[in-house]
């Protein structure tokens, strides 16, 4: 019994951080149309920054500053966000789409070597902050604390995204410019601005994704590639460019890795791709997904 | 307590020669036959012609992803071999010795596609590094076959030799062995936590995972008996989040968990499984707890775990008072590079070191520069004062061998990071957990098992009353 | 306060205007009549900034707004609802019009006329009064004439000077092409001029002040609508 | 009647390539050669590739499930059939991973655009994976299960016969090497065959407008179905050179960035050009092994170049090469029509 509460929590904690990253890379795709391949990079790179900035000032400052610092890769990403866009992306969009995959191919790319260079091989950890908050007791176990912020973290970050995307007038403009981005313009709205916008909140949701993981585990070389194919298995279950969708598949992956790793553990990566074939394969577009 | 059952358990213990705390030393060795090349000998005077042009050696390691923390102390170590030995001129006082490095991280097929530039376009004399098990095997054969003196200072699995490579002629590997791993820290555990009977296991799941779980389980059988495995746990390599397998493992409740997780895929683990109690829950016995750079795990790793560094070196032993050997290697690599060796630091540094004694033991036989047969000749059978002590690479399967040792965490106020509690090592001699040589190979005279250690534990070994 | 001078227009590779001039006046309807493939639909976009012109000049309200992006003729003043209409099928009619409302008060031209979006919003429902029951209705299930009205409707709460209807009347039912007529007629006494592609020369004729014919992405006639109706070439033309 | 600009131009083309290819084992180093071997092997993935993704217009981001099919079907033909001969290797292969492509097509084609890429990226790694997990190797017993230990789902592929003679290490590869060029020329001529025949012409109807082409009646999925079975032939004969050339067959070639590299030589080379995909694979297998000398920095380098090439050579290198005038005129000159 205690064991199925702890096994929530971790599928909760993994499903956070796979919504964080995986409603980014939809709300880029809903409203540009991009899939944006070094999205997993920047997850990464918010999770680098985070561990540097707050190893750095972990001998200075208290640790209740520290959690300031928390939000310091998801800031440093989306200002990488906000030139990436207009520089690399705005150009191609009226080329084929296989153009943008490559671009953004070409960005995962550099981003790996660019944090191999800045940071080398030694894994970065942020565990001050892990250790600030210590430890609750679930029967006779125990669980961190930190990672209870993580899913709130979560559960707020997906209730802050769906206010922000249908209670907010910039939300209204964002499903506009994603549905129909000729009459946005038409009617006065500035779709570069909107497009900026919009990828600087995914970068930043991707960005948060790694910052809040990193304290409880390490940053590392090659965490993005890894976690961008899980990120798609997400998405596409959910649905490419739906919120709801994002939701709904990070938690279908989480728990089903979690119980495919708690009683048959061969096949954790077969069983969620397969999952992914099978929902293509009978809605192509993914449970949440828009018809093309 | 069954009294019966404890005198069996440590007559086998004994039997094997396993001596426990740090005045243990010295007394082990395997006899060598071969011949022994000590460092500390006056140099020779080179005979014959000599060119000067240097030698050239190909590295392959991690220089970058989660294992660089096992890659570039081998690098450290590699290099300053090198430069004490171009320091003194060169090999035979003539040819300096230069290096190319490869990324390992590239993965397998890419370190293959390297080996044959390095030795058809670099015209390397010398291929030396790799540390993944997954590697050695795919590159082993193809240097046989390219003719390039190999000498790995890991990738230690046991299907080189066994299988991949059965009858080497090139091929060389400096370090331990991986079923010695598993066994190492089941004799380990088996002199610390004799009563330990439920086991749980979480490894990578990869070939080295699978090896150290079996040849521990079938150790530990022997050694106490009565053992039954409640969980195991296969993350795959590099995984980030270890969450729902520690929670797995917590949930079998074992007595003991031996776990062969490395590199950093070793620090995230303990970081999580600390933070969910599991030190607090049972013992745990490691393979590679301390086989990055040291440094590299915290004050913050609990003590008393069974702490393994895989090939059988820790800086602080041998102790610098038994073992000159070891203090001036740790002296000079601490000055270079800032920071102490790991046993891969001292497995590059070694491999460099012997075919520099067997260089010059051929020269002294042939005069000139030796050609490869003649190098190959003198490391077959060679014994080494190595920092680790006495290395002894074997003829019939090129495999170095040295005494095993592991022990106990424990946090000493001169240093940042945990080492051994000194009365808490564990030495096991090498003879003593490994298959004699010509014992068959996996799939020959009756061998089913996956490695001849396995297969000589099962047929040799006693079964220690349950 | 619209003068399009000489312009030319490509879609992809095809040379679609060449060199199409036409103007239109203060508080005045203009029907640019074609047939499908004419040019008409290319001369809206052109204007409203939506294709990029190859050479030639468009000059609005004595401002060459020739490299203007779209929304920012749109802020200064230009209504648009195009031949689909263009309502974001996911968003509701009120939310399709809250877009314009709050862009008619960021542009800051009406706030000299101290005219919010919300005056221009009830303006609009003064001409479509059936738009008010529909605000709660998502723009997917819309009927075509429904949607006809939301887009003009629309288009009317930016508050524009000049409104670009692109086939206002397609589709529709005979009976409420008169209703759209007499709409249209309302809004220009409101003071809006408007610029009509419409394919229905009749139709046309009913409302237009002036008229252009356009063939093969050439100004052919442009004048009266009743000379047009008498010109046997321009018939022609239009009848394909 | 020849045209004689059409003999010269051809003559000028064709007899200078035929020699080098003649010679090159002679004229190159043999670590040289083997590059030049891998060049043309990643040649003909390019172009197989390049009949789904530049001529059909479906991005597929899972080729690299065929491609590795191709070679680990006869690792495993050779290690439980004991079977030494590289026909029957290459054979085996090709028609597994045509198989495994008809299959994972049949599924795939029902979805375009974005949608067909992750699809097909899905299956590749649902393959991937089965061999990372070692569950391919349970299926061959004990004995299976070893050879993943042993090799981490790695398969070592010794040096076979080639008709029926068996070559010494030094033999091999130069002897290998008219076995690769022959089976490039062969799938160049193929290929354009299947390029310029009716079928590839509704291939290109169907990238332009898939309305369009079901209007004139093309079947439009059954014909996506094909060329992406077609593609998986070339694909496997690739692998199994690969394999038998490299003498090991990795999980990494199954990846999807293996799939995503095949990708990117071929926009490289440009996809609306037929010739294009072989020039991106030379340029890229060159670029590589200049860029694998360094051990850092190789991503940042080819990360860069993509870059480059999307925003400064938009038709790829075969485009901008056609803009050349005198390019253009030999190029056009060998294209016309074979009399």
């Amino acid at each position: 019994m205690d064991i199925l509460v702890l096994q929530i929590l971790n599928s909760l904690f993994y499903a956070s951080v796979l919504f964080l990253l995986a409603a980014g890379l939809s709300l880029i795709f809903g409203v540009m149309g991009i899939i944006n391949m070094a999205h997993g990079s920047l997850y990464a790179l918010g999770a680098y920054v985070t561990a540097w900035v707050i190893t750095f000032a972990a001998t200075a400052v208290h640790p209740a500053v520290l959690f300031l610092l928390l939000p310091a890769g998801a800031l440093v990403v989306t200002a990488a966000g906000v030139v990436i866009e207009p520089v690399l992306l705005r150009p191609l969009y009226k080329r084929p789409e296989e153009y943008q995959l490559l671009i953004t191919f070409g960005l995962l790319l550099v981003l790996e070597d660019v944090m191999r260079f800045v940071w080398g091989g030694t894994p970065l950890s942020a565990s001050p902050l892990m250790d600030a908050l210590g430890i609750v007791h679930v029967g006779e176990f125990v669980y961190p604390t930190y990672n209870l912020l993580v899913i709130a973290i979560g559960v707020f970050a997906a209730l802050g995204v769906w206010a922000f995307v249908y209670r907010t007038r910039f939300g209204v403009m964002l499903r506009a410019t994603s549905q129909d981005r000729r009459m946005a313009s038409a009617l006065g709205m500035n779709v570069g601005r909107v497009y900026v916008q919009a990828f600087g909140l995914g970068c930043f949701m991707a960005g948060l994704g790694g910052a809040i993981v990193v304290p409880s585990q390490a940053a590392v070389l090659g965490m993005g590639v890894e976690v961008l194919v899980l990120a798609f298995v997400v998405v596409v279950i959910g649905g490419l460019g739906s919120l709801e969708g994002a939701l709904v598949g990070a938690l279908i992956v989480s728990f089903v890795r979690t119980g495919v790793i708690q009683f048959y553990e061969e096949l954790e990566l077969a069983v969620l791709y397969l999952i992914a074939a099978a929902v293509l394969l009978v809605r192509p577009t993914g449970l949440f997904g828009r018809p093309q | 307590m069954d009294e019966q059952k404890q005198v069996t358990r440590r007559d086998f213990l004994r039997q094997l020669g396993v001596t426990v705390g740090a005045a243990g030393l010295g007394a082990t060795g395997i006899g060598a036959t071969g011949y022994l090349a000590a460092p500390a000998r006056a140099a020779m005077k080179p005979k014959g012609n000599i060119p000067s042009t240097p030698i050239k050696t190909g590295h392959i390691t991690f220089l970058t992803g989660p294992a660089e923390l096992l890659g570039g102390p081998g690098l450290r170590g590699h290099l300053l071999a090198a430069e004490e030995i171009n320091a003194q001129g060169g090999i035979l006082g003539k040819r300096k010795i230069e290096t190319i490095q490869a990324d390992e991280a590239a993965g397998t097929d890419a370190n293959v596609k390297e080996l044959r530039r390095m030795k058809l376009s670099e015209k390397i004399d010398l291929f030396t590094g790799v540390i993944s098990s997954g590697n050695t095997p795919a590159l082993g054969p193809v240097a046989e076959e390219l003719k390039v003196l190999t000498m790995f200072n890991d990738g230690c699995t046991d299907f080189l030799f066994d299988k991949a490579v059965p009858n080497p002629k090139y091929v060389f590997r400096v370090t331990n062995i991986q079923s010695a791993d598993g066994v190492t820290a089941a004799v380990g555990a088996a002199q610390h936590w004799p009563k330990a009977r439920k086991i749980a296991s979480i490894q990578p799941d990869y070939s080295y995972g699978r090896n150290v779980h079996e040849h521990f389980t079938l150790a530990l059988e022997r050694l106490t008996g009565g053992i039954e495995v409640v969980a195991e746990a296969w993350p795959k390599l590099f995984t980030t989040d270890f969450t729902p397998h520690i929670t797995k493992l917590l949930s079998a409740k074992p007595d003991l968990l031996v776990v062969g997780l490395w590199g950093g895929d070793y620090v995230a683990f303990y970081k999580q499984a600390l933070r969910y109690g599991l030190f607090d829950k049972m013992k745990v016995a490691t393979t590679l707890a301390f086989g990055g750079v040291p440094h590299a795990v915290g004050k913050d790793h609990p003590e008393g775990v069974l702490a393994g560094v895989h090939a059988n070196y820790h800086f602080l032993y041998p102790p610098g008072d038994q073992w000159p050997v070891n203090k001036k290697f740790v002296d000079t690599y601490h000055k270079r590079w800032k920071e102490y060796p790991s046993f891969e630091s001292d497995g590059a540094y070694t491999t460099l070191m012997m075919y520099k004694a067997a260089v010059e033991k051929a020269n002294q036989l042939t005069g000139g520069w030796p050609d490869d047969e003649a190098i190959i000749a003198m490391l077959e059978g060679m014994g080494y004062d190595s920092p680790a002590g006495y290395v002894y690479i074997r003829p019939d399967n090129h495999q170095g061998y040295k005494d095993a040792v592991t022990g106990l965490t424990k946090n000493l106020p001169e240093y940042d990071f945990p080492v051994w509690d000194p009365n808490s090592i564990v030495y096991i001699p090498i003879r003593s957990i490994t298959a004699p040589p010509n014992w068959p190979k996996p799939g020959q005279g009756g061998n089913n098992e996956s490695t001849a250690a396995a297969d000589w534990i099962k047929k040799t070994w006693p079964k220690a009353k349950a | 306060m619209l003068e399009v001078t000489q312009i030319n227009t490509f879609r992809g590779p095809a040379h679609i205007l060449h060199g199409l001039t036409l103007s239109v006046n203060e508080q005045e309807v203009v029907c640019l009549v074609g047939r499908n493939g004419a040019g008409k639909t290319t001369t809206i976009d052109s204007i409203m900034g939506l294709l990029p012109l190859r050479s030639g000049q468009i000059v609005f309200h004595g401002e060459n707004i020739t490299g203007l992006a779209a929304h920012m003729r749109a802020r200064r003043g230009m209504g648009y609802a195009p031949e689909d209409c263009g309502i974001f099928p996911e968003l509701t009619v009120e939310e399709n019009l809250m877009i314009s409302r709050w862009l008619a008060n960021a542009s800051g031209r009406v706030k000299e006329a101290a005219f919010t979006g919300s005056d221009a919003q009830e303006r609009a429902f003064s001409v479509f009064p059936e738009v008010r029951t529909l605000t709660h209705r998502e723009g997917l299930h819309l009927s075509g004439g429904q949607k006809k009205m939301v887009a003009i409707a629309r288009a009317m709460t930016l508050s524009p000077s000049l409104l670009l209807l692109d086939e206002a009347f397609e589709g529709l039912a005979p009976a409420v092409v008169t209703r759209f007529i007499d709409a249209v007629i309302k809004i220009k006494e409101m003071g809006i001029s408007i610029l009509m592609a419409e394919s229905n020369l009749a139709n046309a004729s009913r409302i237009a002040d002036r008229l252009y014919a356009i063939d093969r992405g050439e100004i052919i006639f442009h004048g009266d609508p009743k000379e047009a109706l008498k010109n046997e070439e321009v018939m022609k033309a239009l009848r394909g | 009647m020849h045209d004689a600009r059409v003999v010269a131009a051809r003559i000028l083309v064709l007899v200078p390539a035929g020699a080098w290819v003649l010679l090159a084992p002679a004229a190159l180093s043999p670590y040289l050669l083997i590059i030049w071997c891998y060049a043309l092997i990643f040649s003909i993935a390019c172009l197989g590739l390049n009949l789904v993704f530049g001529t059909t217009g479906l991005l597929s981001l899972g080729h690299a499930a065929y491609f590795g099919a191709g070679a680990y079907a006869g690792a495993f033909l050779y290690r439980f059939a004991d079977i030494h001969s590289f026909e029957v290797y290459f054979l085996v292969g090709i028609l597994t991973s045509t198989l495994l492509a008809a299959g994972i097509g049949f599924l795939c084609v029902r979805a375009t655009k974005i949608h067909f890429a992750i699809l097909t990226l899905a299956f590749g790694q649902i393959f991937h994976s089965l061999f990372i997990d070692g569950a391919i190797f349970r299926l061959f017993g004990p004995l299976g299960w070893a050879l993943y230990l042993v090799g981490e789902g790695s398969m070592y592929i010794p040096r076979l016969t080639i008709l029926g003679i068996e070559f010494e290490p030094e033999e091999f590869i130069p002897a290998f090497y008219y076995v690769i060029v022959f089976a490039f020329c062969a799938s160049v001529f193929l290929l354009w065959r299947i390029n310029h025949s009716p079928f590839g012409k509704a291939l290109r109807a169907i990238r332009d407008n898939q309305t369009r082409a079901v209007y004139i009646g093309i079947p439009v999925r059954q014909y996506r179905w094909y060329a992406f079975t077609i593609s998986g032939v070339f694909l496997g004969l690739a692998g199994a050179l690969y394999g038998q050339l490299d003498r090991q067959i990795t999980p990494e070639q199954l990846d999807w960035l293996f799939s995503a590299e095949l990708v990117l030589a071929t926009v490289l080379g440009g996809t609306r050009d037929f010739i294009g995909p072989v020039l991106g694979a030379f340029v890229f297998i060159g670029l590589d092994e200049i860029a694998g000398r360094w051990a850092i920095g190789h991503n940042i380098m080819m990360g860069l170049l993509l870059m480059l090439v999307v925003f400064v050579f938009p038709r790829g290198l075969a485009g901008t090469l056609d803009l050349v005038p005198g390019i253009r005129k030999v190029g056009l000159l060998m294209k016309r029509k074979w009399l």
